[in-house]
């Protein structure tokens, strides 16, 4: 198979899923299956196109120009690849653990929900294969369409507000703020291929120089940046695969992604440090990391403080760009698969806890772990790998952000992720903690799993608690692994990114 | 100083045509708007005529005899225009009278004021 | 002396306008505007021996025909409140 | 004779200004729509003759002049027509002449009458 | 003809508009006369003081004939026609004079329309050879437009059957 | 025949309007129509063809020279105008006779036809005419025809727009007669070219001046540039929807095509935007356009009639681009003119397709449609990204350009304040797609599709949109070509 | 029944000087005042009085809608007619001097076809406004 | 009706006299106009015989001979009639006295009667207001004037112009 086709097959293979979704809609089996297969396939295909790069090929695909010199193109590259591997072998996973879910909680529309998925994860490759920012930009309003339907699955007006808000920011961010930045681009430049060390330097400088940052920042709503991060926890409404899908897979990481792609290839990194444009960057960034942890630190709902911790995270990889050295950028680039497997773990095990205890507070979470201890120990290893702590993956990222931090001269943020660390720390272990040290305190409401026939294996408890079904569990068992193994992959990851930061 | 004289005819028009325009915006009934167009409309087309006249000229029929005409192109645009307004005229009043029918009333305020939102 | 006729018609017909807008019946002002078409005919034919070319006679034929219809309408309409009866 | 026809029509002329002036200061004197009708009639025939035939005379033997004879013809058939369509039309919907006799209640048998 | 156009903006009663509108026609007819335009003023005389006055007597037969009170805001409308009759008066300032025979207007195409005219066309009436040939395509259009006119008219008024008006019969039972 | 093509374009539908009184048949006069206005479509791409390949073409009719007798004149500019109005005719036109049946009575239909082509013939003379006022004889037919049209329509309220639609055009057609006639005391001539060839010589006097202010004026409240544009939403909504499909896709276009000419070509750029400070005023009202009707539109219970305030918006959009008087500017207008129609054509054929089934328009009543009528609402769908200007759709080459030319008019606010009104479509936008999608249908909803009859035109416009969002050679090129001759820097 | 016998009367006298003086204008617009237009007004007027006098009906039993409605296009299509005659025969659209073999005569065989255009379709909107107005109270 | 002997009589007659009216139109002898001419008469006779006015009331050419005598008598009246009243307009004070009466009409035909009515409008002073069988309702601006119609000479001089039917 020759890369461009593979290429193709990539983008394609998802979409030719959700057809095929839609099609076996009556047939839940056959439906479910289809959506396996096209995300197998997905994934090796995507895979194919791994050694290509890997050997300093940049593969392209060239569909057409609808303006002379600007049209749709994907060109690949290690940062793309990157992401790409993340979010095509993710769907795998979350496929399987979705059909768990979804059928353990007797959700309807799942026809549409898979459709609708399948889009997001083409959109979410088409974000990370695009040649130019254009393409990107198409792919990116592709996601953030085709995921407000996930967002308002429930249909309550609660979900319907949520959704509103999810795409009020999203869209008008996107539009208002990024696609001025795009057209003001190509306006200055006459261009918005992604170059090796940007298309902006000498073309715009000073003042236009920050505020056309600013513009793409602010842009790109989903990288969740204070004060427009207030779509990630609105979205919690949604199913729990749906906020995998929003946190680890597709949305905020192609728009952290995207953060990245501007700065390496628009701006340039040499240029940005050099014109030190992006120093407010820093200090927001740095900013949200904070404060985000803090407010998470006050949510008692596991989703609403996984979801703020999203956000501080997120902001790592901002930070990255900002600092604007080959260390940092290569550090966000890790950090967004570090997270990504960290912050998958963490959600599985969530709804994992929702479909098997209908437990939502994490208050109420006392004592779960030794009913469901697959889950909670899953949780136990994202919950470390985010904090960033050894043998996990999320250690490497924190490490190269800190290199950077320390090579731009910026000790502050080296203080920065120290601190953070530390409140990760304070939000995320005990809730590990609680499930599995907690006793259950006598006199607690038990409540009775709906339709939860007493089954004969080796989980039971007196209140019925016990294991989610076997589709939720694998997955995030995988995933938990996925951390520990990216631990030991750091090494060849970074390799695989350093030209991303060459000069 | 502007010399006015030999401008007056055309402020004399300027006057009926704005009266025609006044009865138009102002006036709610929808007769009396077409009346308004009818006399803004009349105005224009003395404008034209005026601007046509040749001083000791006369009709521009060809005759022996005869040296000086008045401009013939302005009569031709006017008499077009003419046609045109009373075929303004016709389906005005046309519209009028089904509307007159539809509510009863052909004065703009009592119409507005039957008609509920958009549907 | 194509002057002197002319200017009893305007006369004439500032008198008719006047009768025109003072009223008070209707039927006044119908007679008003009837007589002051009449008195349109007549200045029509007037002018044009004042300036010279007296041959255009058609429009004053014309107007006074229409004046004749006019005021049949208008007659007409007040006396059936439309124009298409048969009257009987 | 050309200056006799002149003069007869700028008699004629004159004369039809005259009358046309009058027959619209009777239209503005007159008390209701009936003893007006009397002075539009002094216009629509007096008035209206003199001068269509003065015009006649100063357009001698031409097209000009059987123009005008057609118009003063069509004046003649249509004038009195249009007055008594209107006066009928105001009898009818009871517009009450102002009268000082009255004789409508008498015979019409062409008798003197005191 | 000032004075009948205030008549005609005072005046409530539809029917006496519609009379001091004839005789507004009627003065303009006269006027194109005075002026030369005897083709004009035989079309407004027909136009204005015959077809309308029958049109607008048709539509008052059919509609009411009494004005009722206005209540817009007339310093609104003064303003927009104050204004329109501003730029006009300056526009004006600069026209030709009266009767100027130097007039731009009264050059340029003109002779050729005086002089080539009647012998090109055969017809002496430069009005009907500017109107009919050297512009014929303007009165094409102008039939044209006469003939919509007739179409709209029919459209409107003639007697269809009676068809479906779902919306305004919702809206009356509503 | 080819010499004779600018007099076949008009007279080909001219001729036909009266033979459907004569011919009188439902399905006959429907095919009649048909033929004429692809005839007259065909007519078109030929013109537009030839004015490409060998510049303008000048038709005399009668066979008087200009300026004595009557001129077409077809260059890029009105060459593209006559392609939009013919095209969107021609693809309109299948869509009537299911429509009418429903919308409008069926022994009517002749003379719909008729009048359908009266209108688009008016539209094309006022395109196409190279004399002052033969425009606005054709401008006067083409708005008396469409005042029949609009009163059409199912409701009541269609006769007082109709009503309120002809006396706003009258009042325009007269301004612009009065503008007409001054410029002809000043000049002497009512051909187009030949005036813009005389004018300097009058030393831009005070008529001319007059002259200019009435044009304009005359020419944007034909246009409907905010604020004088409130005759608009009333007549496109309460029209058939066909004749709203038809109207906003062409006759506003030809508004602007006249606001262009008169702009450019009569008066010049020296005079209109050099001497007269005209741009910044326009600007300002195309700005305020933008923003006043898409918030107007937000805020409408009915769809057709956001519709309309969305037409008012874009058409701020299209004189925001000729006032930036640059090439690249106008070219945007010019593109966006073409797409606006392509879009706004696309959106009422779909509403036409919902008229069908139910008739309301009302928001609230769109509740499920994305499920009861799937393709219907998926046009309407696509149809408004294209009017929020999504990229691959239409919609997004026309803003794309604009913002390209306002920032290289150094006018980035300008360029900014696009994006951002662009925001308030995706806002009105998106609340029908909300509630044809995510809201469960009322007990009183349609039970079916569209019939294929409507629905493939709507498609075909809506597949318009996305080529033209793909492949962009033809709009912009032509554009580009007619901007640069407008503005004088050769084609 | 009465009242109307003058008008009956003068009517009957008046009817076919009004329609041939109408015919007159229309035919001599080349050498004076008139025309097509005004020809077809007068004789709409002329017509329009014979429905107000012997009423619509009548006037009904003399032109019916549908032979009017077919006027408008006739006179219409005779115009256009005319033009596109100058075009069959080598000349641009509404050339009348191609029309004969001597252009002036050409133009003058165009102007009088065309000005009987503009009759009989003025003519016929204008009786058919009537018409429809008049008939519409009852 | 129509294949009455007598329209085609009448309407022949008809077509000659606005054949002459055309001819004094005119003023152009040319074949084309001549030939119009005979058209456009044709199209008038076509056109009236359809509005069923051709008849002797509407085409009255058998009063021709006897009219030569009434009309000047009348223009006569006519032309005192408007002394007098306009003598009225001018006189200060109230000249008038308006008077209404009825007057009788012996003329047997109804266009005799028309004729009639006319005439008595026609002549300032003296308006017909309705028409009757055998009477005529006219309104007088002075006792005077209604006298001098009430004689009757115009009556009968009318009933002789026009008796014969
Ligand atoms: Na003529
Ligand atoms: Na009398």
């Amino acid at each position: 198979m020759r890369v461009e086709l593979a290429m193709a097959v990539a983008l394609a293979g998802p979409l030719a899923g959700a057809a095929a979704i839609a099609l076996f809609g009556r047939r839940p089996n056959l439906r479910d299956g289809a959506m396996i297969v096209a995300s197998v396939v997905t994934f090796l295909a995507v895979y194919r196109i791994l050694p290509a790069v890997d050997a300093g090929g940049r593969p392209e695909l060239f569909l057409f120009d609808f303006v002379p010199g600007l049209g749709i193109r994907f060109v690949i590259e290690p940062l793309g690849m990157l992401f790409a591997l993340v979010a095509s072998f993710l769907w795998i996973v979350t496929s399987f653990y979705a059909i768990g879910y979804m059928r353990g909680h007797g959700e309807e529309n799942q026809t549409r929900f898979y459709v609708c998925f399948a889009i997001a994860i083409s959109a979410a490759l088409g974000v990370a294969m695009s040649g130019n920012m254009l393409t990107l930009f198409i792919a990116y309003e592709v996601l953030t369409l085709s995921t407000y339907p996930l967002v308002t699955h429930h249909q309550s007006p609660e979900s319907m507000r949520a959704g509103r808000t999810y795409l009020g920011i999203l869209l008008s961010t996107s539009i208002g703020l990024q696609l001025v930045g795009i057209v003001w681009t190509y306006g200055a430049t006459g261009t918005l291929d992604f170059t090796p060390g940007g298309i902006l330097a000498g073309k715009v400088e000073g003042w236009p120089l920050i505020v056309l940052l600013f513009l793409y920042m602010y842009g790109i709503g989903k990288a969740a940046l204070l004060p427009i991060h207030r779509w990630l926890p609105a979205a919690m409404v949604a199913p729990t695969p749906v906020s995998a899908l929003l946190h680890a897979v597709a949305v905020v990481k192609a728009g952290v992604f995207t953060v990245l792609k501007v700065a390496i290839y628009i701006f340039g990194v040499d240029y940005l440090s050099e014109t030190g444009a992006s120093t407010w960057l820093m200090y927001v960034a740095g900013a949200t990391v904070v404060i985000a942890s803090l407010v998470a630190l006050t949510k008692d709902n596991l989703k609403a403080r996984l979801a703020y911790s999203t956000v501080s995270q997120l902001s790592y990889v901002v930070l990255g760009a900002a600092l604007a050295t080959s260390w940092s950028v290569v550090g966000g680039a890790m950090h967004i698969a570090m997270h990504a497997f960290g912050k998958i773990t963490l959600f599985f095990c969530a709804g994992a806890i929702m479909v098997a205890a209908h437990k939502t507070e994490i208050s109420d979470m006392a004592g779960l772990g030794r009913r469901m201890p697959f889950t909670f120990a899953a949780f136990a290893v994202g919950a470390l790998s985010v904090t960033g702590l050894p043998p996990l993956g999320g250690v490497w990222s924190k490490w190269y952000l800190g290199l950077g931090a320390v090579e731009a001269e910026q000790l502050i943020f080296v203080a920065v992720l120290m601190i953070s660390s530390l409140l990760n720390v304070a939000y995320l272990i005990p809730v590990a903690a609680r499930g599995f040290i907690s006793p259950k305190r006598e006199g607690d409401p038990v409540p009775q799993p709906v339709g939860a026939a007493v089954a004969h294996d080796g989980h039971e408890d007196e209140d019925g608690i016990r294991e989610a079904p076997m589709f939720c569990v694998v997955p995030l068992c995988l995933t938990a692994i996925g951390c520990l193994a990216l631990f030991f992959a750091a090494d060849d990851i970074a390799a695989f990114l350093a030209p991303i930061a060459q000069r | 100083m502007v010399d006015f004289v030999g401008l007056y005819n055309y402020w004399i028009v300027v006057f009926l045509m704005m009266a025609g325009l006044y009865l138009v915006i102002e006036h709610g009934n929808l007769v009396k708007k077409m009346v308004g167009l009818t006399v803004f409309q009349a105005a224009v087309f003395l404008l034209y005529i005026t601007l046509g006249k040749v001083r000791d000229g006369t009709a521009p029929i060809i005759a022996e005899g005869i040296e000086t005409y008045s401009n013939p192109l302005p009569h031709v645009l006017i008499l077009t225009a003419i046609v045109v307004g009373v075929a303004t005229l016709a389906l005005g009043l046309a519209l009028v009278v089904r509307i007159r029918d539809a509510y009863g009333t052909i004065e703009e305020d009592e119409i507005g004021d039957q008609d509920g939102p958009a549907i | 002396m194509f002057t002197a006729a002319a200017i009893g018609v305007v006369a004439a017909m500032a008198l008719a306008l006047a009768r025109a807008l003072m009223g008070p019946t209707l039927y006044d002002r119908i007679l008003s505007v009837n007589t002051f078409g009449t008195k349109t005919v007549l200045i029509l034919a007037v002018v044009g021996f004042l300036f010279g070319r007296p041959e255009f006679l058609d429009i004053a034929l014309a107007y006074a025909l229409i004046n004749f219809i006019g005021t049949i309408a208008v007659l007409k309409f007040f006396k059936h409140g439309d124009l298409g009866g048969t009257g009987s | 004779m050309a200056l006799v026809l002149d003069i007869a029509s700028w008699v004629l002329l004159l004369g039809g200004g005259v009358l046309v002036t009058i027959g619209g200061i009777g239209i503005v004197r007159f008390p209701d729509v009936y003893t007006r009708s009397h002075a539009a009639g002094v216009t629509d025939t007096g008035g209206a003759g003199l001068i269509l035939i003065g015009l006649m005379l100063q357009g001698g033997g031409t097209l000009v002049t059987v123009k005008l004879l057609l118009i003063l013809v069509f004046i003649f058939f249509t004038s009195p027509t249009a007055t008594f369509a209107l006066v009928h039309a105001a009898y009818e919907s009871d517009e009450e002449p102002l009268l000082d006799h009255d004789l409508r209640n008498e015979p019409a048998d062409g008798e003197e009458r005191p | 003809m000032a004075v009948a156009v205030i008549g005609i903006v005072r005046a409530r009663n539809l029917f006496v508009v519609v009379m001091l509108t004839g005789i507004y026609s009627l003065l303009a007819a006269t006027i194109f006369v005075v002026l030369d335009a005897v083709d004009v003023a035989f079309t407004e005389a027909a136009v204005g003081a015959g077809i309308s006055t029958v049109l607008f007597l048709g539509t008052l037969a059919l509609t009411t004939s009494e004005e009722k009170k206005p209540v817009h805001n007339a310093w609104i409308s003064l303003a927009v026609v104050a204004v329109t009759g501003a730029v006009l008066i300056y526009g004006t300032l600069d026209m030709p004079r009266y009767g100027d025979p130097a007039a731009p207007a009264n050059h340029h195409v003109i002779p050729e329309y005086l002089e080539q005219g009647p012998e090109k066309t055969g017809v002496p009436n430069v009005v009907t050879a500017v109107l009919a040939s050297y512009r014929g395509y303007d009165t094409l259009g102008e039939v044209a437009v006469i003939f919509t006119a007739g179409i709209g008219v029919v459209v409107l008024l003639g007697q269809w059957r009676a068809h479906r008006r779902r919306d305004e019969r919702a809206e009356d039972e509503a | 025949m080819t010499a004779h093509l600018p007099a076949l374009q008009v007279v080909i539908t001219l001729l036909a309007a009266p033979a459907c009184i004569l011919v009188r048949g439902r399905d006959l006069t429907f095919w009649l129509a048909l033929l004429t206005t692809w005839a007259a479509f065909a007519v078109s791409c030929l013109l537009l063809d030839q004015v490409m390949t060998s510049g303008i073409v000048s038709y005399e009719l009668g066979g008087w020279a200009a300026p004595f007798g009557i001129e077409y004149r077809v260059d890029a500019l009105n060459a593209f105008v006559l392609l939009i109005v013919s095209g969107i005719g021609a693809i309109v036109l299948p869509f009537t006779p299911r429509s009418l049946l429903i919308e409008m009575v069926g022994e009517k239909a002749y003379l719909f036809y008729c009048a359908f082509l009266l209108c688009v013939t008016g539209l094309l003379g006022v395109a196409i005419t190279g004399d002052a006022f033969n425009l606005f004889v054709f401008l006067e037919i083409s708005s008396l025809a469409s005042c029949i049209l609009i009163s059409l329509g199912p409701h009541r309220r269609a006769l007082t727009a109709a009503f309120q639609y002809l006396i706003v055009g009258t009042i325009g057609a007269t301004f612009i007669v009065i503008g007409i006639g001054l410029i002809y005391g000043a000049t002497g001539t009512l051909n187009l070219n030949d005036i813009a060839e005389r004018l300097p010589a009058t030393g831009y006097n005070r008529t001319v001046i007059a002259a200019f202010a009435f044009l304009i004026v005359g020419a944007a409240i034909k246009l409907a540039l905010f604020p004088l544009h409130f005759w608009l939403p009333k007549a496109y909504t309460y029209a058939p929807s066909t004749v709203s499909a038809f109207l906003a896709a062409t006759a506003t276009k030809v508004g602007v095509y006249v606001l262009i000419r008169f702009l450019f070509t009569v008066f010049g750029v020296k005079f209109s935007f050099d001497i007269l400070p005209t741009a910044l005023p326009l600007m300002l009202l195309a700005v305020l356009a933008m923003f006043v009707a898409s918030t107007v539109a937000i805020f409408q219970d009915s769809v057709k009639r956001m519709l309309a305030y969305s037409s008012v918006a874009q058409i701020g959009y299209m004189v925001l681009g000729l006032s930036l008087v640059t090439v690249d500017g106008l070219t945007a207008s010019i593109v966006h003119l073409f797409n606006h129609a392509l879009m706004k054509g696309a959106l009422f054929l779909a509403i036409g397709c919902i008229a069908y089934r139910q008739s309301s328009f009302r928001i609230d009543d769109l509740a499920g449609m994305g499920r009861r009528m799937p393709w219907t609402m998926a046009a309407f769908t696509a149809g408004g990204l294209s009017l929020i200007g999504i990229p691959l759709t239409a919609g997004f080459i026309s803003k794309w350009y604009l913002i390209l030319a306002a920032l290289a008019a150094d006018e980035p606010l300008i360029a900014a304040l696009i994006v951002i009104s662009s925001l308030l479509a995706v806002i009105y936008v998106w609340r029908v797609v909300e509630a044809a999608y995510f809201r469960e249908p009322g007990p009183g909803a349609p039970s079916g599709e569209a019939p294929l009859a409507l629905l493939i035109p709507t498609w075909v416009l809506i597949a318009l949109n996305v080529y033209f969002g793909i492949e962009t050679s033809l709009p912009v090129g032509v554009s580009e070509h007619a901007a640069r001759a407008l503005m004088g820097a050769g084609p | 029944m009465n009242d109307l016998l003058v008008l009956r009367i003068v009517t009957k006298i008046l009817m076919p000087f009004i329609l041939l003086f109408a015919l007159y204008v229309q035919f001599h617009g080349d050498y004076g005042p008139g025309g097509g237009f005004q020809a077809g007004v007068i004789f709409g007027a002329g017509f329009i009085l014979y429905g107000l006098v012997y009423g619509l009906d009548a006037l009904r039993g003399v032109l019916s809608s549908d032979v009017l409605r077919a006027g408008f296009a006739i006179g219409l299509l005779i115009f256009a007619g005319v033009g596109v005659a100058g075009l069959l025969l080598g000349g641009n659209y509404l050339d009348y001097n191609v029309l004969s073999s001597d252009p002036v005569k050409g133009q003058h065989l165009g102007i009088l076809l065309i000005e009987f255009g503009v009759g009989v379709t003025v003519a016929s909107v204008m009786i058919s406004i009537f018409y429809y107005f008049a008939g519409r109270g009852r | 009706m129509s294949c009455d002997r007598a329209v085609v009589v009448h309407a022949f007659s008809l077509g000659c006299v606005l054949f002459g009216t055309w001819l004094l139109l005119s003023g152009h002898f040319d074949p084309l106009l001549i030939g119009l001419g005979v058209a456009s008469c044709a199209a008038v006779v076509y056109f009236t015989h359809r509005m069923d006015v051709i008849d002797h009331e509407g085409h009255p050419v058998h009063l021709t001979w006897r009219g030569a005598v009434y009309w000047p008598w009348l223009l006569v009246e006519i032309l005192k009639a408007n002394i007098d009243v306009a003598r009225r307009i001018l006189a200060p004070g109230a000249s008038i006295s308006p008077t209404m009466l009825r007057v009788r009409a012996t003329q047997p035909t109804d266009l005799g009667r028309v004729i009639f009515a006319n005439s008595i409008t026609l002549t300032p002073g003296t308006v017909s207001v309705d028409v009757g069988e055998g009477e005529i309702l006219v309104h007088a601006l002075s006792r005077d004037g209604a006298d001098d119609l009430a004689a009757g000479e115009m009556d009968r001089r009318v009933t002789k112009m026009a008796g014969g039917g």
